[in-house]
């Protein structure tokens, strides 16, 4: 990771204090964090301008959003604006810079330290209710509702992306991916309906996307004959998540925004995870977003790469 | 539908670069080598130019199989596009068998301008295999199968 | 009993529905293109019929119809003829988008899909009659005042004196319809004033912008006011009549946004809370100053 | 109208599914790949899972009445003729079981657009013959505030009423159509319900505990006062509306999983052997929504934004009498990506009410 004109917390302030100086000193003339929500787990993006404002600033364990494709609007502002990125973000963060989408010269990129956000959607899907308040104890989280206390394991409720964190030892990020890969074609197929037929189609994945930033996006476009809104048919609903997938390959960090944000909770970052995969066996491995200079694996090739038909002979049942 | 009932006729779409795999086709048209009337040509300037989305718009419209076909790799007219289209046709074709989609169903073949008869055995071979897969039913749009009616 | 619009063959309603039978707003019915007229470079006139003959359904100076041709697109497109003529309908339509280009390069014969009326058109038969009416127009502007001018000309009497200014770019971009050069000048009580915006070989009319046009022409402050043009030239001249000492509540234009129901429902074309397809299109100046500025 | 209230103990609830199911499409709250919805029910599949313990559907159960796309009419043509083709799918009877208060009061919202002249022809259909069988709210969540719009979740609207209470499924009847269904089912199967009327404490102290849960919701008493359409240009214009919007990526999922959304696309779909004419939900937070050959009216997310909320607690209002097009069902407050959301609105746009 490059490091250079960087702000790094040497001093271990508080993420608050570091956002407050940054403003007060007059390193940058706008700050984008997160602001408190209307409950302790809803926070939101948001960029503060002066002092006063960052009254509503908040750092804490439901700050998940990834910060870095908003820069493609506010790089483009006047003034300089200081972003904070937690390790996983500065991977959109670079890719964005050397696809020339955010402009370098008008940042100011803040790293912050992160142990892990938690996942809203995953404690109420235990079951837990009418949620108050969640107070972090050690590797338990007591939580306070409605319906009186409750507990859970904290691992349990990590976002996807956290639980295999690229900054830290974790699990295997590809172990689903390789279970699919070992079903039978029929399952995968009956797999994949099953996850993609729920699709509403509201483009969140797509407008969340760090690596999605066309000016015009070809299911935008009514002259690309795909444009449209709905899924009216299954085909709809798999063509949509294939070329959005395919789009992103190669520059595809594996933020795993897109997974977080589904309303329906489709785990669309296991097709971004299958092509990563795919990559790094073919071709090497490869962090999209690891630097802002290199050439992707799409956009490069060896003389002696594998022939397509590679994929008749390897993976999963005929 | 009883599609059961009838005889599967399959519809292949085939990729052929303007400078090797087009005129291949055109040699073996001229040696009088026989290829199955099912496979409808689409000529591209180089098969860098099929976008994924092609592959994935002749599926939707109804074709049971797609193939590419391009110069050998060293021979691209334009030096390294079929090297390009090496990469992505991989990629996209394992991330087809991923959503479960039968992958004998997409194919990438090198076919220079001289080798008409290579042209025909892979045309025919292709399309023996889409014939043994049947028709394709993962993916392809269904409106654009049935007949619009009362 | 079945009120709906649509009568051509081949339209075969259930009737087993029973009491919740209506007949469906969003269904078009086939018009014919029976004629096409080049009235400027970009600016042709289409006259539709239904394929019987006459006209597609009933409509009120100043409504809408829905045009499409499938798979091309669907646009609202105010209806230029006036309800006086039973034989057929005329849509001008500028060339300016997906639709339009396809329209203007189609021959007569060729059928289209036509839904309609929509809107409230003009208060030809209330706040309108009895008055003297001044039709201030710009460019294609023209187009839905030609059927309120058409229709109070054919009820001469019901109205005051008439007049009608028109403007455009250029001699060329004047709509080249015959009313406009020998039928209205022609008529009692009735004065047509014409401009364009800037001097040209061949042209011994008035040359200037039509807001500073209306202020020159300065007329009596009890006319009735009807104006359509492009937003910009509609600002101005609302500015203008209201520097000589008009009232916003007496004069009436015409919205524009994009439409896709045509009924109110779909949610597209709101100013604020009112729809410019249901409650408009036609709206009295001194409403739209409650509405909020989106439009 | 009836007051007769019946009863089926909860371990029979199967029977009482299967009975409705038996002439006619039953859509229940099931799962599906993890997430509940209202999918059709199938006696014979043993794998659905029933969840009437999970309170808000993603996808509302507007779906039911107004799809998220659906064929309109269908043009082939040839030449310069054109032949229309009418091929709306024809909608059978069918009963929706498992309607939280807030969806169901959604449905009076949308009927006052739908069914307003001229007359939506589908969206009537379906309400003509759609039995809605609603279900009180035993364990409202913390994002719940339909109490804002006068709904009872104690006491829901629809065809139907249920409880579930004391081990039972309580079961009243509000409407003719709910009184027809009922008569039916005893036709079915008599020993179906046992008749409760007059023993009904239980369902009385069940009721009861939900108000109370409601009445320490943390959105208990969100006031929307300032709304009303004296003040709609101070609204509009109101500076606030650029921080609310900040956030906004876009995208469509507050419009699509509310159930009071009901703005609409009308698509062409050339399948080659024709031109299918569909309509689909849209959504006024796209940047194309109102794009048309000459411009865009809102041409940033600011006005996309705010468009969406002056509809809801403005626009609408000024046309309806006053009421808002809200429910308080609380899904867009956990399914923005960037936790925006109609609370946060009213709040910071309506503030001195709320402080």
């Amino acid at each position: 990771m490059q490091n250079a004109d960087r702000e790094i917390n040497k001093e271990k302030i508080s993420v608050a204090e570091m956002a407050k100086q940054i403003l007060e000193q007059g390193r940058a003339d706008r700050l984008m964090g997160w602001k408190r929500g209307e409950f302790f787990y809803d926070n939101s993006p948001a960029v503060f301008e002066n002092l006063s404002e960052l009254d509503d600033f908040v750092y804490d364990l439901f700050c998940g959003s990834n910060l870095s494709k908003f820069l493609v609007k506010e790089s483009r502002k006047d003034g300089k604006i200081a972003v904070l990125l937690k390790p996983c973000d500065r991977y959109s963060f670079n890719q964005l810079v050397k696809e020339h989408r955010i402009i370098k010269d008008n940042v100011l990129p803040v790293e912050i330290d992160c142990d892990g956000m938690l996942d809203i959607d995953k404690i109420r899907a235990l079951g837990i209710k009418g949620i108050k308040k969640i107070t972090v104890d050690g590797d338990q989280l007591q939580i306070d509702t409605v319906y009186g206390p409750k507990t859970c394991a904290r691992e349990d409720v990590l976002l996807m992306k956290c639980l295999t964190c690229k900054d830290r030892v974790g699990g295997d990020r590809f172990e689903l991916v390789k279970e699919i890969e070992a079903m039978s074609s029929v399952e995968r197929y009956e797999f994949w309906r099953s996850e993609l037929s729920k699709c509403i189609r509201c483009n969140a994945c797509r407008n969340v996307c760090p690596a999605c930033t066309c000016e015009k996006c070809v299911f935008d476009n009514d002259k690309s004959g795909i444009a449209n809104k709905a899924n009216t048919d299954s085909f709809e609903e798999s063509l949509y998540h294939m070329i959005r997938a395919f789009h992103v390959a190669g520059r595809c960090t594996d933020c795993g925004e897109c997974t977080r944000v589904c309303p329906q909770n489709i785990p669309l970052h296991l097709i971004n995870r299958k092509i990563i995969k795919d990559l790094n066996e073919f071709y090497g491995e490869y962090q999209a977003g690891e630097d802002d200079f290199s050439k992707g694996p799409l956009t490069r090739f060896d003389l002696d790469d594998v022939e397509p038909d590679i994929v008749m002979e390897r993976g999963g049942n005929k | 539908m009883s599609i059961e009932n009838k005889e599967f006729k399959p519809l292949i779409v085939a990729f052929c670069c303007n400078w090797c795999s087009y005129a291949g086709a055109d040699l073996a048209g001229t040696s009088r080598l026989a290829y199955p009337a099912e496979i409808k040509i689409i000529r591209v300037p180089c098969s860098c130019r099929v976008n994924p989305m092609f592959v994935l718009r002749a599926f939707q419209r109804g074709a049971d199989g797609v193939i590419i076909a391009g110069c050998h790799p060293g021979d691209c007219h334009y030096t390294t596009g079929n090297y390009y289209a090496r990469r992505r046709m991989t990629l996209l074709f394992s991330m087809l068998d991923f959503f479960g989609i039968e992958k004998e169903r997409t194919r990438v073949d090198w076919v220079s301008a001289a080798e008409g008869v290579k042209f025909s055995t892979v045309m025919n071979d292709f399309s023996k295999k889409i014939h043994e897969l049947g028709e394709n039913r993962r993916l392809g749009d269904l409106r654009c199968k049935m007949p619009i009616e009362k | 009993m079945c009120s709906c619009s649509c009568s051509h063959e081949g339209h075969e309603h259930d009737h087993n529905h029973g009491h919740e039978h209506h007949a469906d707003a969003l269904i078009p019915v086939i018009g014919v293109v029976t004629d096409i007229r080049v009235d400027t470079p970009d600016v042709k006139t289409f006259r539709v019929t239904a394929p019987e003959g006459g006209i597609c359904f009933e409509y009120m100076p100043g409504q809408c119809a829905m045009l499409s041709i499938p798979a091309v697109g669907e646009a609202m497109f105010s209806i230029t003829s006036s309800p006086t003529n039973r034989e057929f309908m005329e849509f001008s339509i500028k060339k300016c988008g997906t639709l339009t280009d396809w329209l203007h390069q189609i021959e007569p014969e060729q059928e289209l899909t036509i839904r309609g009326p929509y809107g409230n058109g003009f208060p030809v038969d209330d706040a309108l009659a009895g008055q003297d009416l001044l039709f201030i127009a710009g460019g294609i502007g023209l187009a839905p005042l030609r059927s309120v001018i058409n229709y109070c000309l054919h009820h001469r009497d019901r109205y005051g004196s008439i007049d009608i200014v028109y403007g455009a770019r250029s001699s060329s971009d004047l709509v080249d319809i015959d009313e406009l050069k020998n039928i209205w000048p022609t008529l009692e009580n009735t004065n047509v004033h014409l401009t364009i915006d800037r001097e040209e070989e061949g042209w011994d009319g008035h040359v200037g912008f039509v807001p500073s046009y209306v202020k020159e022409l300065d007329f009596s402050l009890d006319k009735t006011v009807l104006l359509c043009g492009p937003p910009i030239m509609i600002k101005f001249t609302l500015a203008s009549l209201q520097e000589m000492g008009f009232d916003k509540t007496q004069v009436y234009t015409t919205m524009e946004l994009k439409m896709k129901c045509g009924v109110g429902k779909c949610g597209r074309c709101n100013i604020g809370s009112k729809y410019v397809c249901k409650d408009g299109p036609v709206f009295r100046c001194d409403e739209l100053d409650e509405l909020p500025d989106e439009y | 109208m009836s007051a007769q209230i019946l009863t089926v103990k909860m371990e029979n609830i199967g029977n009482l599914f299967k009975a409705i199911a038996a002439d006619q499409k039953l859509y229940l709250p099931l799962e599906q790949a993890g997430q509940v919805q209202f999918l059709p029910y199938d006696p014979a599949d043993d794998s659905q899972k029933v969840r009437l313990d999970v309170l808000n559907t993603v996808r509302s159960a507007k779906d039911l009445f107004f799809p998220q796309s659906e064929n309109m009419v269908a043009f082939k043509k040839q030449g310069k003729k054109i032949d229309i083709i009418e091929n709306r799918e024809k909608v059978e009877a069918f009963t929706v079981f498992g309607v939280r208060a807030c969806d169901a009061r959604s449905f009076d919202i949308l009927d006052r657009v739908f069914l307003s002249e001229p007359v939506d022809v589908s969206y009537a259909e379906r309400r003509a013959r759609g039995t809605v069988v609603t279900l009180a709210c035993n364990e409202p969540e913390e994002t719940c505030f339909c109490e804002t719009f006068g709904i009872d979740a104690a006491k829901p609207d629809g065809d139907i009423t249920t409880w579930i209470a004391d081990g039972l499924l309580w079961w009243q009847a509000n409407t003719n159509k709910g009184v027809k269904l009922t008569d039916k089912l005893l036709s079915v199967d008599a020993g179906l319900f046992v008749d409760s009327t007059g023993e009904a404490k239980a369902l009385e102290e069940q009721q009861e505990k939900i108000r109370e849960i409601i009445s320490q919701l943390p959105l208990h008493g969100l006031s929307l006062e300032y709304f009303h359409k004296e003040e709609l240009k101070t609204i509009f214009n109101s500076p606030k509306w650029q921080e609310l919007s900040e956030a906004c990526i876009g995208c469509g999922t507050c419009t699509f999983v509310c159930p009071t959304c009901q703005c609409y696309d009308i698509r062409d779909y050339d399948t080659g052997n024709g031109v299918q004419r569909y309509r689909c939900w849209d959504s006024c937070m796209y940047s194309d929504f109102v794009m048309m050959a000459h411009g865009n009216p809102r041409t940033s997310q600011v006005e996309r934004f705010r468009q969406r909320f002056m509809h809801k607690l403005v626009y609408y209002p000024a046309n309806n009498e006053g009421i808002f097009s809200c429910v308080g069902c609380g899904r867009c407050l956990a399914k923005c990506p960037s936790s925006m959301n109609i609370v946060k609105v009213a709040k910071t746009i309506g503030g001195e009410a709320n402080v």
